[in-house]
């Protein structure tokens, strides 16, 4: 017995010596032949393999597009691409795997809140930018210098949201209908904070989770006792659709308002006719007269046959900041984390990137779009910087 | 104070169903006693209320003077009640000698502390070999017991009840389904154990073998007592041959 | 480091799937919900260092006891049901716990968990401290899981697991045994946790869901349910494959399923269970070699 | 509004009924808990999908991906889980996995040929909607309500009716029993897989038309869901389960409807099942009163 228990020991031993070996494996001295290695991680399996397709073939494209221009400074743009499953175990392995043997010199999230948020800590640690497309958790950023996020903060565009609701469309009785994640939570806070601090009121709150499908009973409670006269929803295209059909069915004479989760060409889809008239929150304007937008939004639908969404332009744009800072400032983690933080005024296909607020979150307007003809088209724009400059909390 | 077991007024109803109803029955020190009857007579559910599978409706159960009626099955088992099952339930996937040791263990099982207890110590190991030298199976030891015949099963039951050193045998129809040549043998280990002074409750269908090993037996019909006697008085037992008439043939 | 990182969460599995089977392998009751128990441990030590200040040590037993005094309940359901509706009935208690992670502001709601890096004698613990832990951890249960093997509690277990009523018939309390084998697991599953927490630094409530239990127990037979090295190889390789098949790129998740099925149809009783080929085979080649009894090697 | 929400409850839980049934039919013979009928359920929607597209027309695209996806049954009820459960000593859970196996598969395997999208039937029937009083139905809702009671009819006559049906039972309730009087059981289990897994491809269908989506992983909530109906229902009990169905979905809109957001959607179909488990053991129909 001792001996047995002494020889398990040895072996765990063993094994543990052994990994270290091949984790201490020094770094290759880089060479400007070399490709320069952007790291990029998308949930392309499991329940969010839409989304996943989304931003990996928007990575692509930005990948492809740049090297056709010849690369930064002759160098040419490689990516290195791992799919999460939407699991934050896979995450860290995926994270530790980019920071320790694939020598990137930053990543770009394309996932969720949950994989996202357990990735930062571990390339704040070993000093790598990341910049992710478009998790909204709070966290993701403050985990360190390195962290940056591409999209509005969840309070941000909660703040949007209530000045559509209350602002523009003169709302005054508002049913919010939220998922239950970081998403619908943080989003529905501001948004529930700035609607009644500006003389409208929050008459009803649905939370569902992720898994939901069915809308009926709530949308029934909604026409027959709460009665509102605008419907705010936290939350994805799935849900989405599913809400506006129900309350098309139902003859339902009420104004829909969505977010950026909704912004998504499978939302038009799902939802059909039924979508006409729906108002959402997002950061792409499909009618901007920016040619990167176009170009983008063309040379995306023309490759890949599908509509370009909020997610996969976000992402793009994650990595047109990357190519331009390295641009400007080389390879080194580093510079190109402080390059990032001075960054100003940049045009992305997602309107001007005015720069990234000390929580580094970008500052950009929030675009107001409406589903027209079963597409997205110009509402408006918000640019007021005490509504879209996130307040740290 | 010779009375081992005493049963009064015991009644097990399953709904309206009346499977025991009102039965008083008394058991001696190193006495064998038979438990014959039709097939759905309450012999096995008489089985599983001494046992405390089962709670009686009503009635009481004494063992050895005390009350016990409602006690689980692991209680029972613990004041010394062994019983073998009609349909073997050998404990498939450990050894013959495991099976053997797992009933020795019968006061060991203390529930956390058991952990620390080793199982298999040497005077375990010899008690089990020494029972399983004596019913017989002591080269199949290592084999599962899910993997050896029937006959061996049944003496497996005898040899797992021997281990708990009981106050009291209980034999569920222990030659059901064997050979004659299997059926001679468990007759010989009952002789043997009848020999020793173990005071044992046999319920067989087979009635010659009942005739021939127990001192005394009850017949039940119905879940009542309709007669009880020796071997013999039970044979000339008119009520007897009438509930059997054409039910069993091996009653001549 | 990407090597131990991927170490430290098969460690962990290992320590799930070894629970698991005390639970399933040797006691024989089934429990589909074993990632809830997971959960408890990781909250429960969460809670205690993040909001609370509590050291990451003391964190350890006291998850440890959470997870097991919340098994109780769910041995006291396996004494009321049976197999398949018990199985069921463990996922519901998965379903409903995980519930109360995402509904209860307590456990951080919808925003997860952040969780701060314990101290080690004033350093704060890196990766491979975790990968040492957690082995030090293993080799303990282990060698619990050894002990108890040989002992009467062992014995009892198995009795359970074959026949509840021949049990009970020497003399053993099935119900407290089947309480105690579910607690037992409980609470190692309940240690793994809090080691996953602090690992991860940050909990979601989807992170012990239903599919990891199913993960668990995959893990458990695919190895070779009811002994030592079943579940450790099983972990081992199935917590290895999603990071093996990544250069299947697109097809791994396929690869993995099919993987399930192959394995199920031709070896059910576990790669390295007590029957299986491997381990036939590797008996003999062990007994031709060094002519020992088999007891010895395999127990 | 009760009046009305009592209707979306029944609606909802028929077509839980209908989905766990597949489930059901394969558990009353073979004894698996047989989780790839979710994968059944997802196949069977995109044959719908796939065929509407082609023909346009919804009844053939219904029926043929009914009869393929039971097809496919058969063949996975032959080649894969009838040697595993003749194998001795086969314990419960190793066909659960490869029934997880066979569920993770397929879902990745739709995933690669259709892609991640969402398809949409874009189905417009030209029936319109019920309006009685206050209360409203709408047209794909009379068509799911129709369509599935004449399946659970057609179910109904199979197995009450014929000799198919009477061997099914007969071996449902005891397959020793059952091949002793001469029923040959692969008849049964060969049966039982295509109409549970065409039963699976049937409300597949339904929901993708009933909420105009349908996707790689539509599976994933009907496959534990479903798992509660049948647990609730009894197990292997096909009344028991049209019951367990009516009864969560119920428990669910009225939850949503009177009490709110306090548990997730799923958590309540499981929490019904664990206090009718608790109080009976056995299910709402237990086997033995079937």
């Amino acid at each position: 017995m001792k001996r047995k228990l002494k020889s398990l020991l040895l072996v765990s031993l063993a094994l543990m010596m052994a990994f270290s070996m091949v984790a201490c494996n020094s770094k290759p001295v880089e060479t400007n032949d070399d490709p320069i290695r952007i790291g990029f991680f998308a949930p392309i399996t499991g329940p969010a393999a839409a989304d996943g397709l989304s931003t990996s073939n928007s990575a692509e494209l930005a990948v492809e597009i740049v090297n056709g221009n010849g690369g930064i400074n002759g160098r040419k743009v490689e990516i290195v691409k791992y799919d999460d499953g939407l699991d934050t175990k896979q995450a860290v392995n995926i994270a530790q795997k980019l920071t320790t043997n694939d020598n990137v010199v930053a990543v770009v999230s394309g996932s969720y809140s949950g994989p996202t948020r357990v990735a930062a800590p571990i390339f704040q640690e070993a000093g790598i930018p990341m910049i992710s497309g478009y998790a909204i958790h709070p966290e993701v950023t403050q985990s360190g210098d390195f962290i940056f996020s591409q999209s509005f903060s969840g309070a941000v565009q909660g703040k949007a949201g209530g000045v559509v609701a209350v602002d523009m469309l003169k709302a005054k009785r508002i049913s919010i209908i939220a998922v239950d994640i970081d998403f619908g939570k943080e989003l529905s806070e501001s948004f529930t904070q700035y609607v009644e601090a500006n003389g409208a009121e929050v008459v009803s709150l649905d939370k569902f989770a992720m898994s939901d499908s069915e809308f009926g009973p709530v949308i029934t409670k909604l026409k027959e006792e709460v009665k509102p006269d605008l419907i705010y929803m936290a939350n994805y295209y799935g849900h989405g659709a599913e809400i506006v059909r129900q309350v098309k069915n139902m003859d339902f004479d009420v104004q829909i308002l969505g977010t950026e989760g909704i912004d998504s060409y499978q939302f038009l889809e799902i939802a059909g006719e039924d979508a006409e008239g729906v108002i959402l929150t997002t950061n792409m304007d499909r009618d901007s007269e920016d040619e990167s937008t176009q170009t983008y939004i063309k040379t995306y639908t023309e490759k890949y046959g599908l509509i370009p969404d909020m997610v996969g332009a976000s992402v793009y744009d994650a990595f047109q900041v990357l190519f331009k800072v390295i641009e400007e400032v080389g390879t080194e983690p580093e510079d190109i984390r402080d390059a990032i933080k001075e960054l100003k005024n940049f045009r992305t296909v997602t309107g001007v990137l005015i720069e990234y607020a000390p929580s580094r979150e970008a500052i950009k307007p929030v675009q107001i779009q409406i589903i027209e003809n079963g597409e997205f088209h110009y509402f408006d724009r918000i640019e007021d910087l005490d509504i879209i400059t996130p307040v740290p909390k | 104070m010779n009375e081992v077991l005493r049963i009064e007024g015991l009644k097990m109803y399953f709904g309206g169903l009346k499977a025991i109803d009102g039965l008083d029955i008394s058991l001696y020190r190193e006495e064998t006693l038979g438990v014959i009857g039709p097939n759905g007579a309450g012999k096995t559910t008489l089985f599983n209320v001494i046992c405390g599978v089962l709670k009686p409706t009503e009635g009481k159960i004494f063992l050895n003077g005390e009350e016990v009626q409602g006690k689980s099955s692991f209680e029972m088992a613990r004041k010394g009640v062994a019983r073998t099952f009609q349909i073997s339930k050998p404990l498939r996937d450990i050894s013959i000698l495991d099976n053997v040791v797992a009933s020795l263990g019968i006061n060991e099982y203390t529930g956390f502390k058991s952990l620390f207890k080793k199982s298999h110590s040497k005077e375990t190991v010899d008690k089990a070999m020494m029972i399983l030298r004596r019913t017989g199976l002591e080269d199949f030891k290592d084999k599962k017991a899910g993997e050896v015949s029937l006959g061996y099963l049944r003496r497996l039951e005898i040899a797992r009840a021997l281990a708990i050193n009981p106050l009291l045998i209980m034999l569920d129809e222990p030659c059901a389904g064997l050979s004659n040549f299997a059926i001679n043998e468990v007759i010989e280990l009952i002789m043997q154990l009848k020999e020793e002074g173990k005071t044992i409750v046999l319920i067989e269908h087979n009635l010659p073998i009942s005739m021939k090993v127990c001192d005394r037996i009850v017949v039940l019909n119905y879940g009542q007592k309709i007669a009880e006697g020796t071997p013999k008085e039970i044979q000339s037992n008119q009520e007897v041959i009438e509930a059997y008439l054409g039910e069993d043939d091996d009653f001549a | 480091m990407y090597l131990i990182v991927v170490s430290v969460n098969i460690g962990i599995f290992i320590l799930l799937a070894l629970s698991l089977n005390i639970i399933t392998g040797y006691a024989g009751q089934a429990a589909l919900g074993h990632a809830a128990f997971f959960g408890i441990g990781a909250y429960t030590s969460a809670i205690m260092t993040s909001n609370y200040g509590f050291s990451f040590w003391i964190s350890l037993p006291v998850a440890f006891m959470v997870s097991g005094i919340v098994g109780i309940g769910l041995g006291l359901i396996s004494i009321r049901m049976k197999d398949d509706f018990l199985a069921i009935t463990t996922i519901g208690v998965n379903f409903v716990i995980v519930a109360l992670f995402q509904y209860s502001s307590f456990f951080g709601a919808s925003l997860g968990m952040t969780v701060k890096k314990p101290m080690f004698f004033g350093m704060r613990m890196n990766t491979s401290g975790y990968l040492i832990l957690i082995t030090i951890i293993i080799i303990i249960t282990c060698y619990f899981i050894h002990k108890m093997n040989k002992s009467w509690f062992g014995l009892a277990l198995s009795s359970i697991r074959n026949d509840e009523m021949v049990a009970s018939s020497l003399g053993i309390d099935v119900n407290k045994y089947k309480i105690l084998a579910f607690s037992l697991g409980t609470a190692i599953a309940g240690i793994a946790g809090a080691v996953y927490a602090h690992h991860m630094t940050f909990i979601y409530s989807s992170d012990f869901a239903f599919t990891v239990s199913i993960g668990i127990l995959s893990m458990v037979v695919i190895g070779g349910i009811g002994t030592i090295r079943g579940p450790i190889l099983g972990a081992i390789l199935l917590g290895a494959a999603p990071e093996l098949f990544r250069f299947f790129a697109d097809y791994r998740m396929i690869v993995y399923g099919g993987l399930l099925v192959l394995m199920m149809r031709f070896q059910p009783q576990g790669i390295f269970g007590n029957d299986s080929f491997i381990t036939r085979n590797f008996i003999q080649a062990y007994k031709n070699i060094f002519k020992k009894k088999v007891g010895d090697i395999i127990e | 509004m009760l009046l009305q929400q009592l209707v979306n409850g029944i609606m909802i839980g028929s077509v839980y009924a209908l989905t766990a049934m597949g489930a059901t039919l394969i558990y009353g013979i073979l004894r698996i808990l047989d989780i790839a009928n979710a994968a059944a359920y997802a196949v069977g929607a995109y044959l719908g999908w796939y065929i509407y597209t082609l023909t346009n027309n919804l009844f053939l695209a219904f029926f043929l991906a009914m009869i393929l996806t039971g097809l496919i049954g058969v063949l996975v009820e032959k080649y894969i889980y009838l040697p595993i459960i003749s194998k001795p000593n086969v314990i419960t859970i190793v066909p659960l996995i490869t029934s997880v196996g066979l569920f993770t598969l397929t879902g990745d395997l739709l995933r690669l040929i259709a892609g991640p999208n969402v398809k949409s039937l874009g189905v417009k029937l030209r029936i319109g909607v019920l309006q009685i009083g206050n209360l409203r139905i709408n047209p794909e809702w009379i068509f799911i309500i129709i369509l599935t009671a004449l399946l659970f009819s057609i179910l109904w006559f199979i197995l009450n009716k014929t000799k198919l049906g009477l061997a099914w039972r007969a071996t449902a309730s005891d397959s020793e029993i059952a091949q002793a009087m001469g029923v040959n059981i692969n008849v049964s289990m060969a049966l039982s897989y295509i109409l549970g897994y065409g039963f699976a491809a049937s409300a597949g269908i339904m929901v993708g038309l009933l909420y105009n989506s349908i996707y790689p992983t539509m599976g994933d909530i009907p496959s534990y869901k479903m798992l509660a109906i049948i647990v609730l229902g009894g197990l292997g009990n096909p009344v028991g389960t049209v019951l367990a169905g009516l009864l969560i979905g119920l428990s669910e809109t009225l939850v949503a409807a009177y009490i709110g957001s306090i548990m997730p959607r799923d958590v309540i179909a499981f929490l019904v099942l664990i206090i009718v488990l608790l109080v009976k053991p056995s299910g709402l129909i237990s086997k033995k009163n079937a």
